[in-house]
């Protein structure tokens, strides 16, 4: 009973009838999405085969330790979300259960085409999706780069067809590891077309018109799950399927460093609350895909997860903020959390957890990024990863320090009239926020379930046995 | 009581407090005060020999005497500063987070200063800085505490970037044996040190990366100034003595070039010390208000400890450890009394007071006593460090620094006189007419700091044989002392002798003054005016830019905030500039960048 | 507590009496010879102590508890300090005469005075104190960074040690005549007297610090003001004048050079406060810094 | 020399998005790239000689040469994705049509 | 300017790629009789079980019973790469919906269609419906199969539109029907999980290679694609024949 392929297919299914029942277009989303969240924790450990065929030769699916991770975070995620938002969803049901498919099938699958059709997927979802911010010409942007991209990544994988003769992801690194050639080409178009989808810097140009005026629904879906599910399959294709070296590792890797940097500039210049968060996200790829290039596949892990679960949250209360507000303009948000604490204390913990400071998960990220880079003597890539985290601090510092606090620089707090606007925000919102802020929290003074699962993770793509990683309790392991 | 048992039972605390002060907040404000005098009571019970305790996953702490002397400074001032919690409760923004906060930055100081692993002391130092900054915005600034963090990070990410140098050259983080290990890798070595030494620069607010100082100290609550002065600035006092006196940073530089007998690294050191002790100084002389000018004042006094952990000799590291301590307790003071007078008149502008002595004058004189000792004047403990560094600046010959420290030492004469004249001496304002001496309850550690000052500026050899052996700890000659005299390179000095000097003056003066005729009470406004009629105090007070003549010798110095500004807003350019390149609304922009992506990864490929 | 026997502490206060009357009766003679430069009798030599005793006798006013405190607190520095002081071969505290403890300990006195001053409540005297303390900024860095020098090379910084140096050597004054020509400028800042009486200035700032005082105040800060440069001649006899072997020969360098600096006083106008400063910073400093590296990189002139 | 005509024609399709403003002539010149990309697929499948992977009375037996038949079956995915989007994109000119009554990226002034 | 870097630019990415695909040893040029393993293993059908050869009309009971190798690999090698191409059309008609929300009210031509045109429609569509559906019927014996099928629907549904002017499908109709066949497919899928092992496994029996009723679940899988694709590709037809209501 626990096949993964029901969490593409039942999905599938209840999209397909949805349109006919109509009326219970909700229920049966939830209930999908419900049935997806239970069911992701009891699959196994292993390669699934589709239609019956062996892998070279047909699909399957793969579980394994790097995406079962990733997968029961998603769903449980994508569940909360649609919770959050429940009043928002119902025209779009049909898409999310859609949508809801599209990123296990981009997790699960073991095929390199069929990745390509998974992504066409759910990039078209997220069209849909996104045309509830009724920002057609900015949603057209991604379009047009959306499939752009996706053009390039089939062009790559049909050259890789052509020269090894697969498409199964397994077969292929092995075929790749043992060939003669390298494919600089292909994995060049294949970079670049998973870039657009993980936002790497010059191909990103979709990126703020879609996600500067995101909802509290699409935000938390594009900036968050969407975002780290296309890093996992690009650590799943780079990592694990495509041989890197030479040149190409370093100049790949120089792309990713710029756009970590580029996008902390950029978020430190933003005045809106959701360019910022945006642009950060966009330095987090970054950060990930320069791990991943480099081969420290554990700590990408570790990355792509806190960034998961701190995006959703800061979307996710952003989002809120600008539709109870009408706008999430920052130098406008003085002291808005005064009135409603809760919200602002999981808004702090995940920003805190960003940025990475001690007593959050965030903290042991930064920690192992940086035990990884130097074990693998790295001097530059750590530096430029701590000026970025520098800048990270000083803008999400600011940001935190404006929203709790009122009055112009200068005046004394207790002369100052507290805010008179009240934030009203669901009980559901709240509630998801501070749950994972909590696990943000305690996984930062305990992370080593997490740690030790992205390690897991990380010796999918390919086994090091060198690793080091710190945890709280063993210290360096 | 473990050491372990004292920092986990610190931040379990600081939970506590916060739960505790969501239902009252008197109750929490009094656990501040209770968490950090029972943490001292077991400290002072257990004595430097305190077990360490069993390790909790990576938190492993090692009982030093050095921990224990930062720890007891620390402690010394949150406890007495805690004191005057329970008044600004009413005042603050959040008091239950500023609780929690104020307990947990103490936690992350202690735990940090007894870490045996560079991540455990970094973890720590992180909590302290953290939960520093978000107090620093319930005063008076927002920008103090984001620039307060983001110059904080700088050094705390120049010290994690050294420790993980060490950690790729030698695989560990544990902290003796990584240092210890340092001297083999002398390249490694020197970009650890002055990485570390940037850290502490950082933390200690050396010039350049003052700025912070004034901007936090100057705007945090008043409650709190007295906490980042005379605590976790000495953070970096702390980091500086682990480059220099554990870190084998002389055998290291041995073989560099070497000025006036000094490895040139040090050299530069000490003359940025030597710039932070004159800048330090001449922008305390020209602030008005009283919590920037203390702030300045540790800039300059950071100086003088950078001067001697630099040294690292026998007189110069005790001097640079007293004058911690020394200034860590005046520092407090100062900043506390002017708290009171904050607390009952809401202003802390010498300009917009004066006079507070015939109000509240156990304030005053807790703030005479304790910018005697800033000032390092006999016979306060501020002294015995400054007689100590001065001594040891003489023996290198270091004329340049000597020049640097003496303005120092006599600028600071100027400045600490100014709120002294100011606003506690002169015309009383006609609004403070119905002020009140502080609280007792504010008096209570007011009084108890200077006591210790004075204390220890008497009988300062206790506390210098336990720096002496903090000083073999780290493998420095201790400093010796005889009965109660102490052994400088070239010459004696016994505080008791001159403090019995100088009372059998007093005596004397009292005396003299007693035996005469005694003289006829006026008032203040009954003085010898020319003939004019002056009526109103307000204009009949000299505290408006008190050292006129002085400022405008150097009024158009550089100004360094401006620099960082400048840089601030570079980076801000920049990132307009990319946004602006690469998020246009046209796709096809992005698909040229795409395509020009693909042609230079392409033509690198070629070239390569 | 090895120095402080009673007979060490009566010494003490011996040389301490000693400086104030040598210095009162210094400071006659030397009115009587102004007179006598500017064409007047001039008063008697002993009309200082005339002046103090009047001063004391009189029923003064008082601006509250720190007015009077203050010249305590001033008296008591000022003659603790003095205690320190080794006159010729009479050394109160063998040992423990330390430069550093000259400067800080002779700054209680100050600070007190200063305290005192600003606690009249008259703005006047405030601005004497500013300009005091400002001054004090201009001489004393010069003053410190020559000494520096001096103690480096000879490795002590006690004063009768360097007086038993310069016994040995010779003076200072001519091995080091750059060191001590700072030294007397400074000498001449620190004595308050033309060019740099900015501070007291009596036909400006009526005074300055001494504006409100009058009485036994006024009186004490008389004996303050004498003892105080007793400290300040005695330290630039001993340190560069080699002190003296027995009273006499002090008592008579000790004459010369205050004389000598009254005469210059009397010679010249006064400088404005941001004028001192400026001074200081301009000509002393470099000599000093010249000094001192004469001595500590080239060795000249201490050995 | 089919597969050269279909990266010319991708090549032209990138030049298409990189100069045209207009929103249709973009979606054409996407369609031009995909169309490109799917000759270049189909014609990485072929076989020199091979005849269409079909069997039949004529072609009755697997042991003929056949083309590759994986990229044929490739490039009917992709044609009809590639329908799919450019139907939703079509969709979208027709909205934004609506809302700027122009398909001038330039002349709809919403650039930041 | 613009153009001439543009063109540039675009010719140099041209060279690019040229030489890496065609002289830097990368072998990208067609090659003679080249299969790749897996291909061969599709045309002779034996990917799970050895076989030797296959020959049209004779072979039964094989793996696969599709004539046509490119069915076989969309329909049951690759069947679920097949499923997420239903999944994008839908994807696509619903998205197309969406964003047309407003649009309801047919859009009119200025032209008028004359009877001849009428006529000549009606009764090509109803041919090419025929055609279509023999498309989807014969899509595991020859050329063409679910999509070229619908499309020809699509495409005949289209013809209607044109010429006649009130013309106006029922599109609740076509909704149910892509609903249901979008359902069976994954249905069937799930009941190949149950009744067999595998998702999508061609549970039926596979026949004699070339006859019509073979090949399993092949015919089935796309007869339901046909329909599904017919009926979408129409709704999206009928969505972008309208307007908006003038309100």
């Amino acid at each position: 009973m626990s096949q993964p392929i029901l969490l593409i297919a039942i999905p599938l299914g209840l999209a397909f009838l949805s349109i006919i029942l109509k009326k219970i277009k909700v229920p049966l989303l939830v209930l999908g999405l419900l049935f997806s969240s239970m069911l992701v924790f009891f699959i196994e450990k292993k390669s699934y085969i589709i239609g019956g065929f062996k892998p070279p030769f047909g699909i399957n699916l793969v579980v394994d330790d790097y995406n079962l991770y990733f997968i029961i975070i998603v769903n449980v995620l994508f569940l909360v979300l649609v919770l959050a938002n429940l009043s928002a969803v119902k025209p779009m049901a049909t898409v999310l259960l859609v949508a809801s498919a599209g990123l296990n099938g981009l997790l699960l699958t073991g095929d390199l085409f069929n990745l390509f059709v998974f992504i066409e997927i759910a990039s078209i979802a997220a069209f849909i999706l996104l045309t509830m911010d009724k920002q057609f010409l900015k949603v057209f942007h991604y379009i047009i780069i959306g499939t752009l991209a996706s053009s390039l990544y089939l062009l790559g994988i049909v050259i890789l067809y052509a020269q090894y003769g697969t498409l199964n992801m397994a077969d292929m690194s092995g075929l790749i590891d043992g060939g003669s050639i390298t494919p600089t080409i292909a994995y060049l178009l294949i970079f670049a077309g998973l870039a657009v989808e993980v936002k790497l810097l010059p191909f990103n140009g979709w990126v703020k018109g879609v996600l500067e005026t995101a909802s509290a629904f699409t935000g938390p879906l594009i900036g968050s799950l969407y975002a780290g599910v296309m890093l996992v399959v690009f650590g799943r294709v780079f990592g694990g399927v495509l041989n890197l070296s030479g040149t190409m590792v370093t100049s790949l890797t120089i792309i990713g460093v710029i756009t970590l940097l580029a996008g902390e500039f950029m978020a430190f210049q933003s005045k809106h609350l959701r360019q910022v968060w945006l642009n950060s996200s966009i330095a987090q790829s970054g950060l990930a895909v320069i791990l991943f290039l480099q081969g420290l596949h554990h700590v990408a892990v570790l990355v792509i997860v806190a960034n998961i679960i701190s995006k959703f949250v800061l979307y996710l209360v952003s989002g809120k903020i600008a539709a109870v507000i009408g706008h999430d303009k920052i130098a406008d948000l003085k002291g808005i959390f005064m009135n409603k604490k809760a919200l602002g204390i999981a808004f702090t913990i995940t920003s805190l957890s960003l940025i990475g400071l001690p007593l959050f998960f965030g903290f042991f990220v930064k920690i192992n990024i940086l035990i990884a880079l130097f074990q693998s003597s790295n001097m530059w890539i750590p530096a430029l990863v701590l000026i970025a985290a520098l800048i990270e601090s000083a803008y999400v510092i600011r940001l935190l320090v404006t929203m709790w606090q009122v009055g112009e620089e200068g005046e004394k707090p207790e002369t100052i009239e507290k805010p008179t606007f009240s934030l009203k925000v669901g009980f559901v919102t709240c509630a998801i926020s501070i749950i994972l802020g909590l696990m943000l929290l305690v996984s930062g003074v305990y992370p080593d379930l997490v740690i030790n699962q992205s390690v897991k993770a990380g010796n999918v793509l390919s086994v090091n046995d060198e690793i080091q990683v710190f945890t709280m309790e063993g210290g360096l392991e | 009581m473990t050491i372990t048992m004292i920092v986990v039972g610190l931040m379990a605390l600081s939970l506590v407090t916060y739960v505790v002060s969501k239902m009252s907040k008197g109750l929490g404000s009094v656990l501040t005060i209770l968490g950090p005098l029972v943490a001292l009571l077991f400290f002072l019970l257990e004595g430097s020999g305190i077990a360490s305790g069993s390790s909790i996953g990576i938190l492993q702490f090692g009982a030093t005497k050095l921990g224990w002397f930062f720890s007891v400074t620390m402690l010394i001032v949150y406890g007495c500063v805690a004191f005057f919690n329970p008044y600004w409760m009413k005042k603050l923004v959040h008091p239950s987070a500023y609780n929690m906060l104020y307990i947990l930055s103490l936690a992350g100081t202690i735990g940090m200063f007894f870490a045996v692993d560079f991540i455990v002391l970094f973890i720590f130092l992180e909590i302290a800085v953290f939960a520093s900054m978000f107090i620093i915005p319930f005063g008076k600034s927002r920008n103090a505490a984001v620039v307060y963090f983001a110059m904080s990070t700088f050094g705390s990410f120049a010290f994690l970037y050294a420790i993980f140098m060490m950690y790729g050259k030698f695989g560990s983080f544990d902290i003796s044996f990584v240092l210890g290990q340092l001297a083999t890798e002398p390249t490694t070595a020197i970009w650890v040190i002055i990485l570390m030494g940037i850290a502490a620069f950082v933390k200690l607010g050396i010039f350049p990366f003052h700025i912070w100082l004034p901007m936090a100290h100057g705007n945090a609550p008043d409650t709190f100034s007295p906490i980042l002065s005379g605590g976790l600035v000495k953070i970096g006092a702390f980091i500086a003595i682990m480059v220099v006196a554990i870190a084998p940073t002389y055998e290291v530089l041995k073989n560099s070039y070497e000025v006036m007998g000094l490895p040139i690294l040090i050299y530069i050191v000490l003359i940025i010390a030597a710039i932070s002790m004159v800048v330090g100084t001449l922008m305390a002389i020209k602030q008005d208000d009283a919590k920037k000018l203390i702030a300045y004042s540790s800039v300059a006094n950071a100086g003088y400890i950078i001067v001697g952990i630099a040294l690292n000799d026998q007189l110069s590291l005790s001097g640079a450890m007293m004058h911690i301590f020394a200034h860590a307790i005046a520092s407090a003071a100062a900043f506390l009394s002017i708290g009171a007078v904050s607390y009952r008149t809401g202003t802390t502008k010498i300009s917009e007071l004066g006079g507070m002595i015939q109000k509240m004058p156990i304030t005053y004189t807790v703030y005479l006593i304790s910018i005697i000792s800033m000032a390092g004047i006999p016979p306060m403990a501020g002294f015995i460090s400054k007689w100590l560094l001065f001594q040891s600046l003489a023996s290198h010959g270091l004329m340049f620094i000597g020049a640097a420290a003496f303005f120092g030492s006599v600028g600071s004469f100027l400045y600490v006189f100014r709120p002294l004249s100011g606003l506690f001496l002169g015309q009383l304002k006609p609004q403070h007419n119905h002020v009140k001496e502080a609280p007792i309850f504010m008096v209570v550690p007011m009084v108890i700091l200077s006591g210790i000052s004075l204390f220890f500026g008497v009988l300062p050899n206790g506390l210098l044989n336990f720096i002496g052996k903090i000083q073999v700890e780290l493998g420095v000659e201790g400093i010796t002392t005889v009965d109660t005299a102490i052994m400088g390179n070239n010459g004696l000095l016994d505080p008791t002798l001159v403090f019995i000097n100088f009372g059998l003056g007093f005596v004397k003066a009292f005396i003299i003054f007693m035996s005469l005729s005694k003289s006829r009470k006026v008032g203040l406004m009954d003085t010898y005016t020319a003939a004019e009629f002056v009526y109103d105090p307000n204009v009949y007070h000299y505290a408006k830019s008190y050292y006129a003549p002085i400022e405008r010798l150097y009024e158009k110095h550089p100004d360094i905030v401006a620099l960082y500004k400048g840089l601030v807003q570079r980076v801000v350019d920049l990132g307009r500039l990319l946004q602006f390149i690469f998020f246009k609304t046209k796709p096809g922009t992005t698909a040229l960048f795409i395509v020009l992506t693909i042609i230079l990864v392409l033509w690198g490929e070629k070239i390569w | 507590m090895v120095a402080l026997s009673i007979i060490n502490v009566l010494i003490a206060m011996g040389v301490a009496l000693f400086g104030f009357t040598l210095q009162t009766s210094v400071a006659g003679v030397n009115r009587k010879i102004i007179g006598r430069m500017q064409k007047r009798y001039g008063p008697k030599w002993y009309q200082e102590f005339r002046d103090i005793f009047k001063a004391l006798s009189k029923r003064g006013i008082t601006h509250g508890w720190v007015f009077d405190f203050g010249v305590m607190m001033a008296l008591g520095g000022i003659l603790a300090t003095a205690m320190f002081m080794p006159v010729a071969n009479i050394i109160a505290f063998e040992g423990y005469d330390n430069f550093f403890i000259f400067v800080y300990l002779f700054a209680v006195g100050m600070l007190g005075m200063a305290m005192s001053a600003s606690g009249s409540g008259n703005p006047l005297a405030s601005i004497g104190v500013m300009r005091a303390l400002s001054q004090m900024v201009g001489y004393e860095v010069p003053f410190m960074v020559v000494i520096l020098a001096l103690v480096s090379a000879y490795n002590t910084s006690s004063i009768s040690g360097l007086v038993a140096i310069q016994q040995d050597l010779g003076w200072n004054i001519i091995r080091l005549p750059i060191g001590a020509l700072v030294a007397f400028i400074c000498l001449q800042g620190m004595l308050g007297k033309k060019p740099f009486d900015t501070f007291i200035a009596p036909a400006e700032i009526a005074s300055g610090p001494m504006v409100e005082y009058g009485g036994k105040q006024l009186g004490m800060l008389f004996i303050m003001h004498e003892v105080s440069v007793f400290v300040e001649v005695s330290l630039f006899v001993n340190i560069f004048l080699g002190g003296g072997n027995n009273v006499i020969e002090f008592i008579a360098k000790y004459f010369v050079v205050y004389t000598l600096a009254n005469l210059i006083a009397n010679t010249l106008g006064r400088f404005k406060i941001d004028q001192v400063i400026t001074f200081y910073y301009k000509v002393p400093i470099m000599l000093a810094l010249l000094q001192a590296g004469l001595i500590i990189f080239l060795g000249w002139g201490v050995n | 020399m089919i597969q050269i005509a279909g990266l010319i024609l991708i090549l032209i399709g990138l030049y298409g998005l990189i100069t045209k403003r207009n929103i249709i002539k973009m979606i054409i010149a996407l369609n031009v790239l995909e169309i490109g990309l799917n000759l270049f697929i189909v014609s990485v499948g072929y076989v020199q000689d091979g005849i269409a992977p079909i069997l039949t009375e004529v072609n009755n037996s697997s042991g003929l040469i056949f083309v590759d038949p994986l990229p044929q079956a490739l490039v009917l995915t992709a044609i009809v994705i590639g329908m799919g989007t450019t139907a939703l994109s079509l969709a979208f000119a027709r909205k934004i049509y609506a809302t700027h009554q122009t398909f001038d990226l330039n002349e709809m002034g919403v650039e930041e | 300017m613009k153009r001439i870097v543009s063109i540039l630019l675009v010719v140099v990415l041209g060279y690019f790629v040229y030489t890496s695909l065609y002289v830097d040893g990368f072998d990208m040029a067609v090659s003679d009789n080249r299969q790749t393993s897996i291909s061969d293993a599709y045309i002779t059908k034996s990917v799970t079980s050895e076989n030797e050869s296959v020959t049209y009309m004779e072979s039964t009971d094989l793996e696969n019973g599709s004539a046509n190798i490119v069915t076989a690999i969309v329909t049951d090698y690759r069947s679920f790469d097949t499923l997420g191409e239903v999944t994008v059309l839908f994807l696509a008609s619903i998205g197309v919906s969406m964003v047309l929300a407003g649009f309801t009210k047919k859009y009119q031509f200025k032209m008028k269609t004359n009877r001849i045109l009428k006529t000549g429609a009606r009764l090509v569509v109803g041919l090419a419906l025929v055609l279509g559906v023999y498309m989807f019927t014969h899509g595991h014996l020859s050329p063409g199969g679910g999509f070229p099928g619908g499309s020809i629907i699509g495409a005949s549904i289209l013809m209607m539109y044109l010429s006649e002017e009130n013309f106006r499908a029922r599109m609740a109709s076509f909704k149910w029907m892509e609903s249901l066949a979008g359902t069976v497919y994954v249905l069937i899928g799930i009941i190949g999980l149950f009744v067999a092992t595998y998702f999508l496994e061609n549970f039926l029996p596979t026949g004699t290679v070339g006859a019509l009723v073979s090949a399993g679940i092949i015919p089935i899988v796309y007869i339901l694609i046909g329909l599904k694709v017919g009926s979408e590709v129409s709704g999206i037809i009928d969505q972008f024949l309208t307007e908006e209501v003038a309100s």
